[in-house]
């Protein structure tokens, strides 16, 4: 065990927090919250395995540059939605009435 | 039913993070080294800082599509329809101090991303690092109430914001006379990349600002 | 590697807190800490490219995003409140 | 492409193109639109005359096209075929001049006449498939193209009605796919020759091609009406009468009908059916259909109504001609596809007539319309006596080679049914006709659409049609021994399908 | 020769980012113009690929695993031609759906630019972090064009597809890391001989993690939640470019990771399951359609159930004799063509419809026949690929597949594809009959100009042809 396997294994247990929270959480703030842990924890795993050697690698490591600045704007545009979902239904959660289309009793 | 579902998921990214550590665990040696790749090219590469050869040069078609997701965001926002604010954004009353601090600071941050962007060549730093100082300055801007919030880019900043990915497109398509998309002739790479890395600082700086502006702006109301 | 082993429990402790503690300013701050302790973790594996981008982007300006939603939020509620 | 290859595509062409020129027009261009039907039959009654000359001379008239790998469609104009088109072709014409007088004034009709000549395109492909998946495409399209005929009228009772058409046809279609897909897959291509394909396939594939030879027949069943597969057709009835008259005479219940022809004489091969012991079930399951329908025609006031039971029974004669084991049993069934068309269609145009006329949709209306209106009556008699069987119309000849046919394959069981049904059939026949001549008129009639004019019962178009099929019915019987007769027709086929019959 | 790899790309590219530079509501002739060229240039390539064979292009000149490459076989060719082609018409249609509509048109061109380059760019991929970034930029710029309409529906439809996208993706790109981790590479060209099937479990773990994340952008049941609402809730000829090829992107990705890049950890039991999902969606799809009382999520629902029958080619083809699986494979891709056609001509013409009745509700059709035949037609069209009647593109792939099931002895793929087509005829049909009635007297139509119907029946018509021309785009589909 050394450092990078233990950041890739911290990694591992942020994607699994990141997505229980997104699956979980109401609140869509949270849910873009839990969005980014997960994202965090991809990218310590991709890192952190690639360098389980020691040897810094420089490409796992441009593809994270490349993964934050993706996740940035899925989160600005995420923001971007759920404030007009706020503005229009005056809540931040996605309404539950659309998941109950689903069903055949409707 | 809720707490059935609680349960359900729970146990279910429980499983797969104890599936997940035990596979990380029990990893061979790679058979591909990349590392030692990078480091034999580094010198064809026109940059001598290895990560900013992979992203500009070795995996540059990836971050050319990067700056479209990011445009993209932006313009994803952009397109969403505006609340009929009609007013001009409302400057947000700030101190004084603060309003120093940002006038002394901003000229600081604009130099410090210029620096970034030049040291990118040969160690840690480059285009997103710079352009995301540019932005903090103007989130610092606006928060001293010296910038506004945008409401509809006008068409010299649509420009702006566009420039980096078209100049990054424009190399890219004039480098195919030559060879394949993004092949950059030898000798040429340091320059080119230059070039590039310079227009991309400057959008990633309003694009990134972008992001904030934009949603700072709806929460105007009328 | 103790301070490996403790800088991963903290991101792990904050990020568990940004996730469930009921406050969502708290939360939002916990996140920006997160974040701040991720640039770090970076520094640790040798990559201060990352680093740097996470401090400025990851807790930076996805923080001043987040900040201004949640103020966005509590205008919001003021306004409907009373 | 030589024109030989060309000329089944143009048979095709010549509905199909019409059909979409007359969706395109405006409504009220209705002289157009006529021009453009009778064009188009016309045209179509003439290139089958030339390839039924081609044919009669050993010509042959193939198109082959390749959909997928391993999958062509195929169009053969054999004898089979030419028969079943001609049927369609020349009815199809007198249809069309009937449903003009018919459809005068009432709305889309420009739609109606376009899938009326979708309709007619589909029966025409059906007749000259030359291998199941030919078949197959067209059976399909026959259903889509014939739905909005169904629910032309747009009333709740024509909605339901075809709700019920497609459950049934759709279903059946389903059965038929995988049917043909698994003959596919055991066989290759299966295309349509005389003698059969499959007796090539070795024993081992008895169990499989029985289950085939099962779902293949209920797919095609329940368009030919089969008992229980029939419900259908009764309610079918609200369509306009023109679309009843096609659907009973020529295009939906022939298309089964005559697809359990194809099927069991040139897929299986009518000896390795026999073989395989699968002609006494399909007997068995047109007996039954032919004694039942006729049964519940007896009970039905409807005129509409009671026709459609009839069509249940009497269809079913031609798939119990195929289910005879041997040459003349083969002839009857052949030759009934050709007669009960033409007889049914002449009852249905009646009917229309008495409905268009008059208002009359019961029998119970129909008192004393004998006077009012002798040749439509004169020519709804011949019809019925046809159906009976009574000698020498169309209907006589046909029961007359099933009798001889059961006779051959040892079902003398089969005349029992024969004779039955067509006690039935008088039955449900001769009280009609009682009551249009015997009868004395006592009220007004329930709506007098067209008043007697010059001594013209009824407008000329609607007159004309039924007066030619009901002329057709007495000379196919008088005539049946004539070399141009569907009798003469039927026997060359018989004598084709059976490869190693000696009698 | 002339390469049109690259320009399959920079093309959409180029024209998305000058209209966002033109500004809002600009960009409609560009796009136009750009789409047409991209079609000419798939065109090109797939000629090509005739000729001579599968395609490697070294994106830089590094080639893998430095370097990026791109490929382009058969399958990708395919796909490049429906995408443009599907993308053509629907160009004509936004503009005159746009002109004549209330829906704001806002940044819609480059939205869609940038939508297109990430699918030509998806599909030309050799790259497994590549095809992340390209998953992102689709999913950014469909959730954009999803929220374009505004309003409450659209936009917390948006929202939820936003969040099922960007799990899939997470999932994906952790796949990603795991591959990198076990192998240290990303192209696929590398990793495809080094995958064996004593491979670790961290890369059955990042197949099955990869697989999923493409699974939810797929809208496969039981991740189809979140399709109905942003399928439903977009401007119709967004809803035709998401049902007809967005979705089919992601499950192109999974025919490649499946068949190519994994197949020697593909076992028949994955296989069965995911058929088994495919069922699912099938069956559960099509009686949700029957229950929808708007003609849009109708229509939103179908694609549900249609995806269903692409997910039976895994059970077919894995683990089948080669003739079989090579059946059931052609059936898949030209299921995926045919119901690319056919659904964005369904959802034009329902958008036709609701323009001209100011109604989504199905009950609102009455009289749609006489007033709008050409569009009623184009339904009608469209509606036999869905149901699989002949001899539509949807009944070759039904043909191939019934086919492939017969031949492999898997019965019970047929009862549910049967029982599909029954339940889909059973919806098409819903919205026919309501067409078939008399107009109620309060009804207005509102005229329609051409260019709102006509590329709808071309689509239409295109999915119908594609049933006789289904040799010549197999033939496509087995270069090699």
């Amino acid at each position: 065990m050394n450092a990078p396997l233990i950041y890739a294994l911290t990694g591992a247990a942020l994607f699994v927090f990141g997505v229980t929270g997104l699956m979980l959480q109401a609140h869509l703030l949270r849910k873009i919250l839990a969005f980014n842990v997960m994202g965090s924890g991809i990218f310590l795993v991709l890192v952190g395995l690639a360098q389980r050697t020691g040897i810094p690698d420089p490409v796992p490591q441009a593809m994270v540059l490349t993964g934050i600045v993706v996740a940035i704007a899925a989160t600005a545009l995420a923001l971007a939605l759920a404030r007009q979902l706020l503005d229009q239904s005056g809540e931040m959660r996605l309404p539950e009435e659309e998941a109950g289309k689903d069903k055949l009793d409707v | 039913m809720k707490a059935l579902l609680n349960i359900a998921v729970l146990s279910l990214t429980g499983a797969l993070g104890l599936v997940l550590a035990w596979s990380i665990l029990d990893l061979p040696a790679s058979a591909v080294r990349l590392p030692e790749q990078v480091t034999a090219q580094l010198d064809m590469s026109g940059v001598a800082h290895p990560v900013t050869a992979v992203l500009l040069n070795f995996r540059g078609y990836d971050t050319l599509l990067e700056i479209a997701v990011l445009l993209l965001a932006l313009l994803g926002m952009l397109a969403l329809p505006r609340q009929a604010s009609g007013s001009k954004p409302r400057p947000v009353p700030a101190s004084p101090m603060l309003q120093t601090l940002a006038r002394l600071l901003t000229p600081l941050m604009v130099l410090v991303a210029g620096y970034v962007l030049w040291a990118g060549a040969h160690r840690p730093g480059g285009a997103f690092q710079a352009g995301a100082v540019l932005a903090g300055a103007g989130v610092l801007l606006h928060l001293a109430g010296l910038l506004p919030a945008w409401a509809t880019p006008g068409r010299a900043l649509r420009a702006g914001l566009a420039t980096g990915l078209l100049v990054f497109i424009a190399v890219a398509a004039t480098l195919m006379t030559q060879g394949t998309l993004l092949q950059y002739p030898p000798g040429w790479a340091g320059a080119l990349i230059l070039v590039i890395e310079a227009s991309l600082t400057l959008s990633l700086g309003l694009i990134l600002a972008g992001l904030y502006l934009v949603l700072a702006d709806s929460k105007v109301q009328a | 590697m103790i301070f490996d082993l403790l800088l991963a429990a903290a991101l792990l402790w904050s990020a568990v807190q940004a996730l469930t503690t009921p406050d969502l300013f708290r939360a939002v701050v916990l996140f920006i800490v997160f974040g701040l302790l991720m640039a770090l973790a970076w520094a640790r594996l040798d990559a201060p490219d990352i680093a740097l981008a996470e401090a400025a982007i990851g807790a930076g300006l996805s923080g001043a995003l987040l900040l201004d939603a949640v103020g966005h939020l509590r205008q919001k509620r003021r306004e409907r409140s009373p | 492409m030589s024109l030989n290859e060309t000329l089944p595509l143009l048979v095709l062409a010549s509905s199909l193109l019409p059909g979409l020129i007359i969706f395109s027009l405006p409504e009220e261009r209705h002289i157009l639109r006529s021009l453009f039907n009778l064009a188009g039959a016309t045209l179509k009654l003439l290139l089958i005359v030339y390839m039924l000359w081609g044919v009669l001379h050993g010509e042959e008239y193939v198109f082959r096209y390749t959909m997928l790998p391993g999958l062509d469609l195929l169009f053969v104009a054999d004898a089979l075929a030419m028969l079943f088109v001609t049927l369609s072709a020349a009815l199809w014409f007198l249809t069309t001049l009937y449903a003009i007088g018919y459809l005068e004034n009432s709305p889309h009709r420009s739609r109606f006449f376009g899938f009326f000549s979708l309709c007619v395109t589909a029966t025409v492909g059906v007749a000259m498939a030359g291998n199941l998946f030919t078949f197959f495409i067209f059976y399909e399209l026959l259903t889509l193209s014939t739905y909005p005929l169904v629910v032309h009228r747009g009333t709740e009772q024509a909605m339901r009605a075809g709700n019920v058409y497609l459950t049934y046809t759709l279903g059946g279609g389903a059965l038929l796919l995988i049917g043909t897909v698994w003959l596919y897959g055991l066989a290759g291509q299966v295309e349509f020759t005389q003698g059969g394909v499959l007796a090539a396939l070795g024993p081992e594939y008895a169990g499989q091609l029985q289950i085939v030879f099962f779902l293949l027949i209920a797919g095609l069943g329940v368009k030919a009406a089969l008992v229980p597969l029939h419900g259908w057709l009764p309610q079918a009835m609200v369509a306009p009468a023109p679309v009843s008259a096609l659907l009973h005479a020529v295009a939906v219940v022939k298309a089964g009908a005559f697809g359990i022809m194809r099927v069991v004489y040139e897929v299986y091969g009518v000896e390795f059916a026999h073989a395989l012991s699968l002609l006494l079930p399909l007997a068995v399951a047109a007996s039954v259909t032919i004694i039942w329908g006729s049964l519940r025609a007896l009970f039905q006031d409807d005129l509409k109504r009671r026709l459609a039971f009839s069509t249940i029974s009497q269809v079913s004669y031609i798939a119990l001609g195929v289910a005879l084991f041997g040459p003349v049993g083969t002839i009857g069934g052949v030759v009934h596809l050709v007669h009960q068309g033409i007889m049914k269609i002449t009852l249905f145009f009646c009917a229309g007539n008495y409905a268009e006329t008059l208002g009359i949709h019961k029998i119970s209306e129909m008192d004393g319309v004998g006077r009012r209106m002798p040749w439509t009556t004169v020519a709804f008699t011949v019809g019925a006596f046809g159906m009976i069987g009574v000698p020498p119309l169309a209907g006589f000849i046909s029961k007359w080679y099933l009798g001889l046919g059961a006779l051959e394959a040892q079902m003398p069981w089969v005349l029992a049914v024969l004779l039955a049904s067509s006690l039935l059939n008088a039955a449900y026949f001769l009280p009609i006709l009682h009551r249009a001549w015997f009868r004395p008129r006592t009220e007004t009639w329930p709506e007098e659409h067209i008043p007697m004019q010059k001594g013209r019962e009824t407008a000329w178009l609607l007159l004309a049609p039924p007066l030619i099929t009901a002329a057709a019915t007495v000379l196919a019987g008088l005539f049946a021994a004539s070399a141009i007769s569907p009798l003469d027709w039927a026997k060359l086929i018989a004598a084709r399908e059976y490869l190693r019959w000696v009698p | 020769m002339f390469d049109p790899i690259p320009w399959l790309i920079l093309s959409p590219l180029i024209w998305a980012t000058l209209a966002f530079v033109q500004g809002p509501g600009r960009g409609g002739r560009l796009a136009v113009a750009g789409v047409a060229l991209q079609l000419a240039l798939a065109a090109t390539l797939a000629q090509q690929i005739i000729a001579g064979g599968a395609r490697v292009y070294a994106v830089g000149g590094w080639g893998a695993p430095l370097g990026i490459d791109l490929a382009a076989d058969g399958l990708s060719a395919v796909m490049l031609l429906l995408t443009q082609a599907v993308a053509l018409p629907l160009a004509f249609y936004a503009r005159a759906y746009f002109a004549a509509h209330a829906a704001p048109l806002r940044y819609f061109w480059p939205l869609t630019g940038y939508l297109l380059a990430a699918m030509n760019a998806l599909f030309l991929s050799a790259d497994v972090f590549n095809i992340y970034v390209t998953l992102e930029l689709l999913g950014l710029a469909a959730v954009g064009l999803v929220a374009v309409a505004g309003g409450a529906g659209p936009v917390s439809a948006a929202m939820r597809y936003l969040l099922a996208t960007l799990l899939g993706s997470g999932a994906y790109l952790l796949g990603v890391a795991l591959l990198y981790g076990v192998y240290g590479s990303v192209s696929l060209a590398a990793l495809a001989p080094l995958i064996a099937a004593d491979a670790p479990t961290a890369v059955s773990l990042a197949a099955a993690l990869m697989l999923l994340g493409l699974m939810l952008k797929t809208a496969l049941f039981p991740f189809h939640f979140w399709l109905p609402p942003a399928h439903g809730n977009a401007p119709a000829p967004v809803s035709a470019l998401l049902s007809a090829l967005v979705i089919k992107a992601s499950f192109y990705l999974i025919l490649r990771l499946w068949f190519d890049l994994f197949a020697p950890i593909a076992s028949v039991t994955a296989a069965q399951f995911l058929g088994a999902l495919g069922a699912g969606a099938v069956i559960w799809g099509s009686l949700l359609a029957l229950r929808q009382t708007h003609l849009k999520m109708l229509v939103a629902y179908s694609t549900v159930a249609q995806v269903g029958y692409l997910f039976l080619i895994f059970p077919l083809a894995t683990g089948a004799a080669a003739e079989v699986a090579a059946s059931a494979w052609q059936g898949g891709a030209l299921q995926a063509v045919a119901h690319g056609l056919a659904k964005a001509a369904m959802f034009a013409a329902a958008g036709a419809m609701i323009a001209a009745t100011g109604r989504d509700e199905i009950a609102g059709l009455a009289g749609v026949a006489t007033r709008l035949p050409l569009t009623l037609f184009t339904f009608v069209l469209a509606g036999m690929t869905i149901m699989g009647l002949p001899p539509s593109g949807g009944f070759s792939a039904k043909w191939l597949l019934l086919g492939a099931a017969l031949a492999s002895g898997q019965w019970w793929w047929i009862v549910v594809m049967l029982a599909g087509g029954l339940l889909s005829a059973a919806y098409v049909f819903k919205v026919l009959r309501q067409a078939f009635l008399p107009a109620e007297e309060a009804a207005h139509f509102k005229p329609l100009p051409r260019t709102l119907e006509w590329p709808a029946f071309l689509l239409a018509l295109a999915s119908l042809l594609l049933g006789l021309w289904a040799s010549e785009m197999l033939n496509l589909l087995g270069a090699a």
